[in-house]
């Protein structure tokens, strides 16, 4: 499997998916965010940081570089698009995810382990996972709180997009274990043909018992297929 | 529409450039987590007469044009393609003159 | 412009002062010259009132590749590695704004760190606020955490340790102090020293504005009614460009073509330049028409004493500026060559060639003024308290007390807000007695923990110097790694007191003693002196940062239970020592009597004979006893789990109170395996260590043996509620 | 002074409360990373005639009070008192009517 990693110069995650997809055998290449075209990849990682600062507004100056062109180009000719956190937050501003990320509830920055469960295993993502798994994975953002309008809820839900919602350890999800405010809890979503997935907690910092678990490692393994 | 306490601007004279303002604000049915806070604090402060508070997004933006209407297009422009995430914000541009 | 004792005083100089600078000129300074002096003859860059006291800190050894002189203190960790670490205050900056104050002492101390080649790994700091009830604490503490977690968090560097303490002693003049850790290859270190003649001296970073003119200055004066005035000097920070910044240094540090490099820190471009070319005994010419400037109409004055951020001075070898200059290009950074070497031993100061301003470099740097000022002893305080009056007192409550007061509450309010994982080398978070980093694609790691104790340096600065030292050494034990070196910050009040320079002689002295048996140089630090207000001086107020190795890193340990029925012991001898201590301050607003005493040699035993057990894979858990003595570092075990303890009674000396709440030094807590216990025990023997069976770990319940029995939960809310609710 | 393409508040007719604006904006040689990165972006999407910018803050305020000096009294106390961080930046009030 060929991935890319799309660096910004204010990315700071960009080295630990390298780790985590070096890891997991991928074969990666960094796209420094200057560069015009894309390398042959079957997946495209947007990774967390703060693409050029987020001074405006979290991913949106990302939104408009050289290269997330290519990276629309490449998602609507169904390429694998991931987008972690910062990711997530470009992608919304591209347009290639609906929705958008406000600052959380409690207008702090907010890094945590916290548990998320499994709303859809059947796409490419997260095959490897069970249906309802929980998971503990760490969140690290200030603008997390998932915000859509109500038709694009509806979608979300009737079409099964919501890959992910905040919950509690045993799979409650509520107020109580919504982290930063999103509606219904939505930790990460997927487009309508399910090829882009964008989500806030971070994946590639659970493949290592050392620093953490491994619960981020069948996020990878479901997309090696 | 008049304003208060707002000195006048020399730039505009000048007529080769204009000067306009962007407020953004979140659409009204977007939550507002930051406004809600604000206004919390303020009660707590003792400011019990505020009854509403909104926060938004202001800019000042110099164009080196002289025509208005180019330069309000192209503010416009701006707005759209950078300044304003349209799906969850409003905006207002006027002109200083 | 005539320059009299107005203008001489508003630059912080004395009388006395101007004359030597008109000694040294053979003339009278003009205003830009005036300026240079004032910001490199103030206490903050010229440590005029610390230095003679700083030299008798032991400074070397084995570990040690760079001691104090450079940006920062470099060490050896084995094979080809080597951490280069720092602390710096920002004392002043953040009381005035607490956000961009806190940010922008985060992002000066990570530039000392990667001027020397290292790639920053850790960040750490200790923040000091007023009393909880004064009106200012609240914002502060919020300004602060924020500022810290914005600029670390955006640069992507993990925030992993520090401390948050408050006490009415800093209601106006709050301490921030922040520590950087970074990770180079023993060979590709870089130095502020230039060498060579007519090299290139280049700008790069971000653009100078008039922001922080003066701050300098600012640092080194005393905070008084009129300090709103002195707001328009404060620095905005800037992490973005900063990330900029970092990765197209170390990019340019990949080869051989940086000559010598050194931040805009303190002073900006005079500092900067001034140390590069005194450290090589050159001269430098500088100019400033060519510095990029953000404002217009910036005079040689502004430029000079601007402390914008983001900016560093490199000398580059000849032949590689466009290579240099590609680099910076390609992160949008600015590239200018101002300057170059001479060999005149001036500074010389030209604005479209005119020359402004021209002063002998050693006037600014090796002859500025140094004072051994006056300073008085302080004998060891008797302590009035009656221990009768404790009778009444229930262990429980007294714990509860404890715990839930604002300086022992539960930190996960303000560490929630620091992204601790990023770079993914975060074996443990802070929460336990010292972080764990690990050095990236090895099997070794690092242990950081940074420790102040205030109270016990105001009642007996030597005793109180001595043991922040050896606590500090101590929080690195527990998590079993080998204390190597550490790094200080020096927050004082006003070295023109006799009393003050009296604590700072002290702690120093105590400092010394502790590092020097304890083979823990330091290698590097700050002083920061003047703090406090309308003649009120703050507590002193040295913190510790320290470094340890872990070579091999198998099987981290921090201060969570493990699982019940393990028994827990208690290494070092409990004498009951209870002024000073938390229990008293927090139950009776008592602060009186003198710190516990410090026994070297045995902190030395114990710590060498607790790395030992660590090593062996006996200890499952360890934690060391400080703060709130046995009990409150019981509690902290199992709060952290979630598993109870059941502890019995002492069977000898000492009563309850005493003994569990104590804070008697070189102590540890470690949870062991029952099997292990012969086997524990030998070790022990051997090293002469003096230790007891003190109880059981156990599911649900925190108990002492008849005496207390709290639910574990009910426990952890307790410890949880104060920020919360602040 | 003139605003234009806003649309006329009927809020402050009913006497009884008034509405504000404030606009918060860094004062002059702070430094502004944010218009920084901005600006940088608008020019490299080809905006060219964009002479300068500047990002701040912008509030909308309504109060229970009929009497406009008093109004905005207690506005410019939420401005000093919470809104506004003195140090580093400068407001503007304007009554909307
Ligand atoms: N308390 C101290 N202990 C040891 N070294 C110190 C201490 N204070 C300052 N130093 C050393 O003095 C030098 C100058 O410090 P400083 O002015 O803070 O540096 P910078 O200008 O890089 O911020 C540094 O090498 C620093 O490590
Ligand atoms: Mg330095």
């Amino acid at each position: 499997m060929r991935s890319s990693v799309i660096v910004f110069p204010g990315s700071n995650c960009d080295r630990d998916i390298a780790v985590a997809l070096q890891k997991m055998q991928f074969k990666n290449k960094m796209v420094w965010h200057k560069e015009t075209a894309l390398p042959k990849s079957d997946l495209i990682i947007i990774p967390g940081g703060f693409s050029y600062g987020d001074y405006l507004r979290s991913g949106a100056i990302a939104g408009k570089s050289l290269i997330i062109e290519e990276v629309v180009k490449a998602a609507k000719f169904g390429s694998l698009v991931l987008g972690i956190c910062n990711g997530f937050q470009i992608l919304t501003e591209t347009g290639l995810l609906k929705g958008t990320l406000l600052r959380n509830k409690n207008l702090k920055f907010i890094n945590k382990d916290v548990h998320i469960k499994v709303i859809n295993n059947t796409t490419k993502f997260t095959s490897k996972y069970k249906l309802n798994q929980i998971l503990k994975l760490n969140i690290a953002h200030n603008e997390g709180n998932f915000f859509t309008d109500n038709d694009h809820l509806k979608e979300l839900n009737n079409d099964n997009l919501i890959a992910f919602k905040y919950s509690d350890e045993k799979g409650n999800t509520s107020n109580l274990s919504n982290p930063n405010g999103a509606l219904d809890n939505i930790a990460g979503i997927f487009n309508d043909k399910k090829n882009i997935l964008g989500m806030m907690p971070h994946p590639e910092r659970m493949v290592d018992n050392l620093i953490s678990n491994k619960d981020g490692v069948n996020l990878f393994s479901s997309l090696l297929g | 529409m008049k304003l208060i306490s707002v000195k006048l601007s020399p730039l505009n004279s000048k007529k080769n450039k204009l000067k306009f303002s962007v407020t953004v604000t979140l659409k009204k049915d977007v939550l507002d987590p930051q406004g809600k806070v604000v206004q919390n604090t303020l009660k707590n402060l003792g400011m019990h007469d505020l009854k509403n508070i909104r926060q938004g997004k202001f800019f000042e933006i110099e164009i080196n044009e002289k025509d208005e209407k180019l330069a309000q297009e192209k503010v416009n422009e701006m707005c759209k393609k950078l300044l304003v995430n349209l799906i969850i914000e409003d905006y207002k541009i006027n002109i200083l003159k | 412009m005539e320059i009299d004792n107005k203008i001489i005083e508003k630059h912080g100089l004395k009388t006395e002062e101007f004359k030597i600078i008109q000694k040294l000129l053979k003339r009278s300074p003009n205003l830009l010259e005036l300026g240079i002096f004032s910001a490199m003859w103030n206490e903050h860059c010229s440590y005029k009132s610390s230095k003679i006291h700083l030299k008798k800190l032991p400074t070397k050894g084995k570990q040690v590749i760079q001691g104090p002189g450079e940006n920062a203190g470099v060490i050896d960790i084995g094979d080809d590695d080597a951490i280069i670490f720092k602390i710096e205050s920002h004392n002043h900056p953040s009381y005035i704004e607490p956000y961009q104050g806190a940010a922008t002492g985060v992002g000066g101390i990570l530039r000392d760190v990667f001027t020397m080649g290292a790639r920053p790994i850790a960040l750490l700091n200790s923040i000091h606020f007023g009393s909880p009830a004064h009106p200012k604490t609240k914002s502060l503490l919020n300004g602060v955490v924020s500022g810290i977690g914005g600029y670390g968090n955006c640069i992507g560097i993990p925030t992993v340790a520090g401390e948050t303490k408050f006490n009415d002693t800093y209601n106006d003049n709050i301490l921030v102090n922040a520590m950087a850790v970074g990770h180079a290859k023993k060979n590709k270190i870089f130095y502020s020293k230039a060498k060579g003649v007519n090299k290139a001296v280049v700008y790069v970073g971000s653009k100078t504005g008039r922001d922080g003119i003066h701050g300098a200055s600012m640092a080194s004066a005393e905070f008084d009614d009129n300090s709103d005035e002195k707001k328009p000097t404060v620095q905005v920070g800037d992490p973005f460009t900063e990330k900029l910044l970092l990765e197209a240094c170390l990019e340019l540090m990949r080869d051989d073509s940086i000559i010598a490099i050194q931040d805009m820190g303190a002073a900006g471009l005079t500092s900067s330049s001034v140390e590069m070319a005194s450290k090589g005994s050159l001269g430098i010419e500088l100019n400033l028409d060519k510095v990029p400037c953000r404002e217009e109409n910036m005079s040689p004055y502004e430029i000079m004493l601007s402390e914008s951020q983001e900016r560093m001075l490199i000398i580059l070898e000849d032949g590689k500026e466009n290579h240099a200059r590609k680099i910076f290009k390609k992160w949008d950074l600015d590239f200018i060559i101002i300057g170059r070497t001479t060999n005149t031993k001036k500074l010389t100061l030209k604005y479209n060639n005119k020359i402004e301003g021209e002063i002998p470099i050693e006037a600014l740097a090796s002859k500025a003024p140094i004072y051994d000022r006056k300073w008085t002893k302080k004998a060891l305080p008797k302590s009035k308290f009656n221990i009768k009056k404790l009778k009444h007192i229930k262990l429980e409550d007294g714990l509860i007390k404890i715990l839930s007061s604002p300086n022992h509450s539960n930190k996960s309010w303000v560490t929630n807000q620091y992204d601790q994982m990023v770079m993914c080398d975060t074996v443990q978070k802070s929460g336990s007695d010292a972080a764990i980093i690990r050095i990236h694609n090895k099997d070794k790691a690092i242990a950081v923990a940074v420790d102040s104790s205030a109270n016990y340096c105001k009642s007996h600065p030597i005793s109180g110097g001595k043991q922040i030292v050896c606590e500090n050494w101590r929080n690195l034990i527990s998590v079993g790694a080998k204390p190597l070196a550490i790094t200080n910050c020096l927050n004082f009040g006003n070295p023109e007191n006799n009393d003050v320079m009296g604590e700072f002689a002290e702690c120093l002295e105590g400092i010394k003693d502790a590092c020097k048996y304890l083979n823990y140089p330091v290698v590097s630090g700050n002083v920061s002196f003047y703090n406090g207000t309308n003649n009120k001086n703050i507590y002193p107020t040295p913190v510790i940062g320290g470094v340890g190795l872990i070579d091999k890193l198998s099987q981290p340990i921090n201060h969570n239970l493990k699982e019940d029925k393990n028994l827990l012991i208690l290494i070092g001898k409990t004498f009951g020592h209870l002024e000073q201590s938390c229990f008293l301050k927090e139950n009776f607003s008592m602060e009186d009597g003198k710190p516990p005493k410090i026994n070297l040699i045995n902190e030395k035993n114990n710590g060498e004979a607790v790395l030992e057990l660590i090593k062996e894979k006996y200890v499952l858990s360890c934690h060391d006893i400080s703060n709130g003595g046995l009990l409150v570092a019981l509690s902290e075990m199992s709060i952290g789990s979630r598993l109870g303890v059941n502890i019995n009674k002492p069977k000898k000396l000492v009563n309850l109170i005493e003994y569990f709440f104590g804070e008697d030094q070189g102590r540890y807590i470690l949870e062991i395996n029952a099997k292990n216990l012969s086997k524990v025990d030998k070790i022990l023997k051997k090293n002469n260590i003096y230790y007891e069976n003190i109880g059981l770990t156990q599911k649900d319940y925190f108990e002492i043996d008849g005496e207390m029995k709290i639910d574990i939960n009910d426990l952890f809310k307790i410890n949880n509620q104060w920020y919360n609710k602040f």
